[in-house]
Parts: structure tokens; sequence; C-alpha cells
């Protein structure tokens, strides 16, 4: 006879494994994550890991990332350090032009509480010395910052298995159906069964969602990203575009390209890469790329995060975002909420999958 | 740039498909990361017995200089200090000198990019003055800079001991060669002859412990049949073997095969030196740890595969003369070692269907039973 | 130490030429590697590991371990093994991360 | 073997770093790699891939010829920012800043 659980969660990346340690906290539930992987292979592995949030737009979705990145302090006391630091965030403009848009930006974010400063040249190279003299400006945000993805998923976990929660890795699911409620999920290993059904598998959402009989409305969307050396300390903000991680390496990317699941890098991109590197930071100029690496991304298909209940199926739920980096802490603490109590404390109606006009499920 | 040929590696394997595609008309590059051409044969002092009949007998630093001077008068464009960094999404390769990266746009590409070291670890292994053993060969036939006063060797193959003998033959004090087995891995007895006759103690059932010293190494202790020993040592060799290098190849999306014999993971290939990816041929150590003889054959079959593919030799001469070769590789291998021979028919039949028709000659020729 | 009769006669120029190592004028022939230029001068050690503050020297001699990396003309993590050495030729050992900051290099 | 014996020069983790990962489930080098950093460095894994596959083979009982190498990355070798800036436009980078304009179409990463 299969085991059964209170909820299996399907993706052990950022987002499925901060939903299971949130959800363990209470101790109550018999929880399994299923990975067809090992944690960090996919998305949550191969990200610049910001907590960004200033210009994240409309301001709705900015007021969700600004709670988010509120809770990380409180999660690092719970789970361990992830190396989370709230470094500043800063996004510069090239052309004079853009002071205007960057204005309204701040404006805007300014009712729902996010604090952005419009920065002459000068104060910009004063706070951050080895951006380019050329820049024309920048918006900053205290508000943002980053965090080690590494640390992150690794400490989720291994605080999620502290509090009992049962992991199986290596382990795709192959099929999922329904028998009187209960979900029964097969995979390479073994079938288990569920109350309650979580799909957090990132861009890997999709075909999870196709054996429930549900379309998940999202985008594969590659973005390559390379790594120098470690340096002696350079940059002390998250720039929009890169960063400088503890150990001194500097990461830098911003591409996106849709090719499906192809995770590989290429020299064209690589080379763009480098341009933008020395176009904000000259001095990298000098720095030696040792790697270059690509993630694929999940883009909703409006761009925003999916997060709740899959309207035509009782008790399966879904949570997938592009920012699942940022957002983990506040996904986790509201899928817990609405998978415990059925109701959230902040209002989620925006981000309900039945908001696509063109949601479809085969059930 | 643009070219017919792109070759991946100026070593043996390089130069001599250089030469015999540029000799069919096939506009080439060839691409290498180091200063000179010639990649491990610069260093190479020792009697090259196992060498294709076109080729007398020679040691490897004249052998070099042969094989890159009848390049001289052909259309071959060669770019040292050049390294393939990776490609473009059009397929184009990317290579770079550290100062720019240049494009190169390519028909077909032939890649020999060789083999590298392996490593055996204890702890100290990452102090200065532990080396591998081709580095000290390096350090002492290409740049005559003896590597250490005192050394000692990890590991017994054929190389590391001949490496041994010339250790002795330069004046260094070659204090033992450690072997984990039960006895000595290498098999040519003038080599073997020479070190025992040189008092040199050979430590079977033996691994090194611990090396150590302030800044370099000074010290090794080793464990020679459950007893330990300590020496005091300026330089340590390991000889572990060697193994394909394999990044070109993942960049290039081609397929892997493991056999063990031919040095773990490489990629697989077909009769013709074709990769998985069209175009893309593999020659030299890089398709199989092997000798010296088989490295230039497997340039040659892939070359002659190239200039058949472009047009510049008819199917019918193409094939014979692959077949040709074939026979002369496997009989050049399997003096060496009947089982890498076996291990790249295996990996080739895993690839392609239809090899045993592909050499049909050689199979008819009593060498059936591979 | 310089080999001065090799076993097998090379073709090694025998020109001399005069680099410096941390400050330290030192003689090298041309054609050498800067790594061997250096092992000639009995230096072995050519920088420190980051985390753990070891020595490290040539290892692998072909440009892929990256064991042997030198300051070079003030650029920093420069192979010893695959650079060669040039007449003026300012080396330094590898022991820090590099700070490409324009001030720090005097810019 | 000393368990406190180094594998990766670059980044120097240690065998016993390798065989907890191991031990908390990474059976791939690739796995192993991101939680230990082992083969992240410089040479990335160019020295270290064949010693780490043995230790997998042998915590895990696994032939050799089941544990494949790390996936290997461009560049091939370490390269100069300043090596790959390019002449041609750039055409598949974008600013962050160029994303976030509150226009009402509302596209947002990061």
């Amino acid at each position: 006879m299969a085991k059964q659980y209170d909820v299996v969660v399907i993706g052990s990346g950022v987002v499925g494994s901060s939903i299971a340690f949130h959800l363990s906290e209470g101790g109550q539930k018999e929880i399994l994550v299923i990975d067809k992987d090992y944690p960090l292979s996919g998305t949550s592995g191969s990200t610049q890991a910001w907590v960004w949030v200033h210009n994240k737009t409309p301001s709705w979705y900015g007021e969700l990332s600004m709670l988010s990145a509120e809770l990380y302090p409180f999660l690092e006391r719970k789970i361990g350090d992830v190396e989370y630091k709230r470094t500043g965030g800063i996004a510069p403009f090239f052309n004079e032009s853009d002071r205007e848009s960057a204005l309204r930006l701040a404006e805007k974010q300014a009712e729902v509480g996010i604090e952005i400063d419009v920065l002459t040249r000068d104060q910009v190279l004063e706070k951050e010395p080895a951006l380019s003299p050329n820049i024309a400006g920048a918006t900053f945000s205290k508000i943002d910052g980053n965090v080690n993805p590494f640390r992150l998923v690794e400490l989720y976990i291994r605080a999620a298995k502290k509090n009992r929660v049962q992991f199986s890795f290596y382990n795709p699911v192959i099929d999922i159906k329904r028998d009187k409620g209960i979900f029964e999920i097969t995979t390479k290993k073994e079938v288990f069964r569920a109350k309650q059904l979580v799909l957090a598998a990132g861009p890997w959402t999709k075909g999870v969602g196709k054996l429930l009989g549900v379309d998940i409305p999202v985008k594969q969307v590659r973005g390559q990203i390379l790594v120098t050396e470690p340096l002696a300390p350079l940059i002390k903000h998250t720039i929009g575009g890169m960063r400088q991680a503890d150990n001194g390496e500097v990461l830098i990317g911003y591409s996106k390209e849709e090719v499906g699941y192809d995770r590989r890098t290429t020299l064209d991109v690589i080379q763009d890469t480098a341009k933008m590197a020395v176009e904000y930071l000259p001095d990298l100029a000098k720095a030696n790329i040792v790697r270059c690496f690509a993630g694929v991304r999940v883009i909703p298909n409006d761009g925003q995060p999916i997060l709740g209940e899959i309207p035509t199926i009782d008790n399966a739920y879904v949570a997938v975002m592009h920012s699942g980096i940022t957002l983990s802490p506040l996904v986790g603490t509201v899928m817990t909420e609405l998978l415990i109590q059925g109701e959230t404390s902040i209002d989620c109606d925006k981000l309900r999958l039945d908001r696509f006009s063109e949601f479809k499920s085969y059930v | 740039m643009e070219t017919d040929l792109l070759i991946i590696g100026g070593g043996p394997a390089g130069l001599h498909a250089a030469y015999v595609a540029a000799s069919n008309g096939i506009k080439t590059i060839v691409v290498d990361e180091s200063f000179s051409l010639g990649g491990q044969l610069r260093q190479q002092t020792q009697r090259l017995t196992n060498l294709p009949k076109q080729f007398d007998s020679q040691i490897g630093i004249t052998l070099m200089q042969t094989l890159v001077e009848r390049l001289t008068d052909l259309d071959v464009t060669i770019l040292s200090k050049h390294t393939m960094i990776g490609t473009y999404k059009d397929g184009r390769i990317g290579v770079s000198n550290g100062q720019r990266t240049i494009p190169i746009s390519a028909e077909k590409v032939i890649v020999t990019t060789g083999a590298a070291e392996e490593a055996f670890v204890f702890p100290g292994w990452t102090l200065p003055g532990v080396m591998t053993i081709g580095a000290a060969q390096i350090v002492m036939n290409r740049e005559h800079v003896i590597p250490g006063k005192n050394a000692i060797i990890i590991g017994s193959n054929d190389f590391a001991l001949e490496v041994g003998k010339q250790l002795i033959e330069n004046g260094v004090s070659l204090q033992g060669v450690i072997e984990n087995e039960d006895q000595l891995i290498g098999c040519k007895e003038e080599t073997i002859q020479f070190l025992k006759e040189a008092g040199v103690p050979i430590y079977q059932n033996s691994y090194v412990t611990q090396a150590s010293g302030a800044g370099e190494v000074e010290k090794v202790i080793i464990n020679h049949n459950g007893s330990e020993k300590e020496m005091e040592i300026d330089l340590v060799c390991i000889g572990k073997g060697l193994t394909p290098i394999l990044e070109p190849f993942e960049i290039l999306s081609c397929d892997f095969a493991y056999e063990k014999d031919l040095g773990g993971w490489l990629p697989q290939y077909s009769t013709l030196m074709e990769t998985s990816t069209a175009s893309i041929y593999v020659a030299g150590n890089a398709a199989g740890i092997t000798n010296l003889g088989a490295i230039l054959l497997t340039a040659e079959i892939a070359a002659i595969s190239v200039a058949e593919s472009l047009g510049r030799q008819c199917k019918e001469e193409a094939t014979e003369k692959r077949e040709l070769l074939w026979q002369e590789l496997y009989h050049l291998e399997s003096a060496d070692s009947k089982a890498k021979f076996h291990g790249r028919i295996k990996l080739m039949r895993e690839f392609q269907d239809n090899v045993d028709i592909q050499l049909s000659k050689l199979f008819n020729m009593s060498v059936g039973g591979v | 130490m310089q080999i001065v009769n090799h076993s097998i006669p090379g073709k090694k120029s025998e020109k001399e030429i005069t680099f410096s190592f941390n400050d330290k004028f030192l003689k090298a022939r041309e054609g050498q590697t800067v790594a061997a230029a250096l092992m000639a001068n009995g230096i072995k050690k050519f920088g420190i590991s980051r985390k753990l503050q070891q020595p490290r020297g040539l290892f692998c001699a072909n440009g892929r371990c990256c064991s042997c990396f030198l300051t070079v003309n003030g650029l920093n993590h420069v192979l010893g093994c695959i650079t060669l050495v040039e007449e003026g030729m300012k080396v330094s050992s590898n022991d820090a991360d590099p700070d490409v900051r324009r001030k720090a290099n005097g810019d | 073997m000393d368990a406190s014996t180094i594998v990766c020069k670059c980044e120097e983790i240690n065998i016993a770093e390798i065989e907890l990962a191991i031990k908390s489930g990474a059976n791939t080098f690739d796995d192993i790699k991101r939680l230990t950093r082992c083969g992240m460095g410089p040479c990335q894994a160019k020295i270290c891939t064949n010693l780490v596959r043995q230790i997998i083979s042998e915590s895990l009982e696994v032939p050799l010829s089941e544990i494949r190498p790390p996936r290997l990355r461009m560049p091939l070798k370490p390269t100069r920012i300043s090596a790959l800036v390019g002449n041609e436009v750039s055409s598949s980078v974008i600013s962050v800043f160029s994303e976030s304009a509150p226009q009402e179409d509302d596209e947002n990463h990061g």
C-alpha cells in the first residue's frame, strides 16, 4: 500500500522547500517533497539570487516583494545564516531623459511604502565609486539585497527535515491520478498518496500540471550569468545586473531568451554581458571570468506570480513565479495559511490561476 | 575568420591532421593554446618505437619539428596562444588570446585537445614541489630546468618510469618509485633495468601518507608494506596516468561514452572519427588514451574523412585509405594493448551500426575475433 | 637550477634576460616560461591559497590547474606555466584576491 | 585515506566535505558541487573531476562508469572580461531600469 501524506509538494527548489518548511512549523502534518533531481539542480541553483523589490511593478507586486524581503531577517533566525544582506539596490540609467520615469516610479512605489531615491550621477558615484562615470543617475532603495541561494535552499531543507518532512530526490513524477479525493502520485521509484497536493516545480510546473489535467500558463526563459574569479571588495550594493558575493565573486547577467529548457550558454550572450559589465563597472575589464551558467527561469504569461488553489481540482494548489528567491519567505507563509486554514492573511486574489482568461482544465 | 577546417589543438594529432587535410587542398586553421606548437612532443626525449610506417623511428622533439616544418608551404594558418573558449549560437567557435575573442566559422572541426594527467591525492599534495610527472618532464626537457634534487615518483606506469630514467640522466637523485599495487604497472624491461642498475628503490604495496614542508615540500612519509618511512624529498612526481580532455566536446554538444581502457569518459565517434555532432571530428588522445602511432593514425583518418565530406577525395579512395589506416592502427595499438583496441571497437559499435562493414577488410584479415 | 648540458641537445636559447620577482632581480633564459624561470632560481612557491593560506606552485604545467597563478606586469592571475618570461618583466606572487579598482592600481 | 585531504585545489574542499554532501543525498558531481563549491574555482574541476567521481563511486558502491563528469562550462579557461567585450551592438542584454518604468505594461523580473 502506497504511503499516504497530508501534503505532497512537487519541486524542492526555493519555493517548494520554503512551503514545506513553513508547513512543517506547525508540526501536525505529514509532508513529502518530491524532486526529479536534487535541490539546486534547476532554477534555484542558477540565479544571481537578488532579493529585489524597488522597481517591481505594478506597485502591488512591489509591495508583495517588500513584504517578503521584510521576512528574511526573521527567516534567518529560524533556519540559520543564508547570507542575506540588505545591501541596498541601485538601478543605473544612462540618459538624463530617464530621470523623469525614475521619478514617476518613485512616486508610484511610495504609495505602497517602498522608498526610492532618484540619485544624481554624483550621488550614485559617492555610494558606489566603482560605477562608471558615464551613468546619468540611478534609482536606489535600501530594501534591496541578495542572498546565497545554495545556503538558502539547503537550510530550508535542513530545517524542514528537522521538522520530519520527508524528501524524495532523483525521482521524477510520472503520473498523477485522483481516487476518492486522494491524489495518487506515481514516481519513478514508488507511488505516494496525498490529501493535498502543491505544484511548485518552477519551469517544470507546466509538465506536472499536464499530468493533473491543468494548463499552467508559464513560459521558460533562459538567463545566462557570468561569474568572475573572487575579487577584493569592489561593489557594496546589489546593482541591477550584478552583485558581489561574500566570497568575492561578481555575478553578472541580465539576459532573457525563450529557448525552452535548453541550459547551454552561448558566447553571443556572454560577450554582450561582458560589454554590459564594463559599461557599468569599467574596472571589471581586468577580471577573469571563470565560469558562465544558464538557468531556465519560469515566467507566468502575464509576468505575475501564480499562487493558490487550482480552481477545478479540490485540494490541489500551485505556486509558481519568476522571483522565487525574493518571494520565498512570503510564499511559504501564505501557502501554509491557505493549506491549513483555507484563507490567507493578505489578499492574494490577483494571483489566482483563474485570472487568466484562457485558463483551461482538462478535468 | 572563415575556413574549411578548424583544428583545435596543435599537438601531434592536430599537426598531422592539418598536414593531411591541407595536402588535399583544404584551407585549415590550427588553434593552439601554447606559445609553440607540438603539444606534449615538445618534451619527449625518449625514442618513439611505435610510429606509423610513414615515419622513421625518432624522438618526440624531432618528430615535432618534422610535423611543424612540413606545414610551411601549405594553406595552414596557425593561431598560437589562442584557446577555444566556447561557441556561438550559429555554431561558430570562439577563440581567445587573452586580449580579444575571435569567432571562427568552419565547415568542419577536428578536436585534438589530447589528454590531461590525473592526480593521486594525500595530505600535502598541494605543496609546491609536488607536481605531475608530465610537469616534471616539461620543466626538465622543454625548459631545461632541474625540477628538484631529491625526488620520488608515485605510480609506476611506463611513462612515469621513463621520466624517472630521464630525471636520473639529468642528475636528479631518484629516491624511490612508490607503487600501491604489488607489482610495477609499467612493463618496458629496458627502463626497469636502468632504474634497477641506478639503484632506485621500488616500493611496492606502498603509498604516500603525507608530504610536508615550510613553503614547499621537504619531507615525505610513505607507508611501505604497512610500516612508515620518512624521506627527505624536494620533488614529488605524480604518475597516475591520463584521461581524455572533454571540455570542448561538451560545449559542442557531443555525446559521451565510458571506456575504461581508453581512459574513462570520452566522446563517442564513428569509424570516420566523427562525433555525434555532425562535422565535429575527434583524433588523438582525446579519442582514447593511446600510443603516438595511434594518435597520428586517428588524426589521419579524421583528416581523410573531412577531405571526403568536403569533396576533395572520392568515396572509394577515402574508404580504402581509411581501411588501411584502421588496419595499421590495429597493429600498432594492439602491440601495446589489445584491450585498448577492443575498447575502441566497442565504443564505435555502440554508436554506429555498421562498424563491421566499414572495417570489413580489417575484420576479414583474421583479426575478426575482436 | 638551469640545466647547462641537457642529456638530449635541445635548442634552448642561451640568451640571458633579467626579470624581477617580488622586486628582486633574477636571471632567466629567453624562451623559458615564467614558472620555469622562477624554478631555475630556486623559487617554487608562487603564491598562497585563498582559503587556507597554503603555499602553491607549479603542478600541471599545462595551463589547466591554475596552481601557478602569478601577477605579471600588474595583471593578476596570469598562468605562469604558459607565459613566456620577458626582459624587464615584473613578476610577483599571488597572495590575495585581485583588486581591480582603478585607484588600487594608481591609474 | 585521511579525510582532511584536499580534493579540490581551487576551493580547498576536502574528502570529508564531499562525503558529507553524499551522505545528505547528493549523488552526482554537479549536485555535490552546488552544496560544497567543489569544482567551482578557476580550474573548473579540471583536476578534481575523477577524484570526486572516485569518492562517489566508493561511497555509493556504484561503478565509475555510471558517474558522469560535471557539466563543463564556458569559457573553457579563465578569460578576461576585456577579452570578451565584443564590438557588436548589444542585443540580448537589457538593463534592469529599462524594464521598471511604471507604465501600464507590467512585466517584471529579478
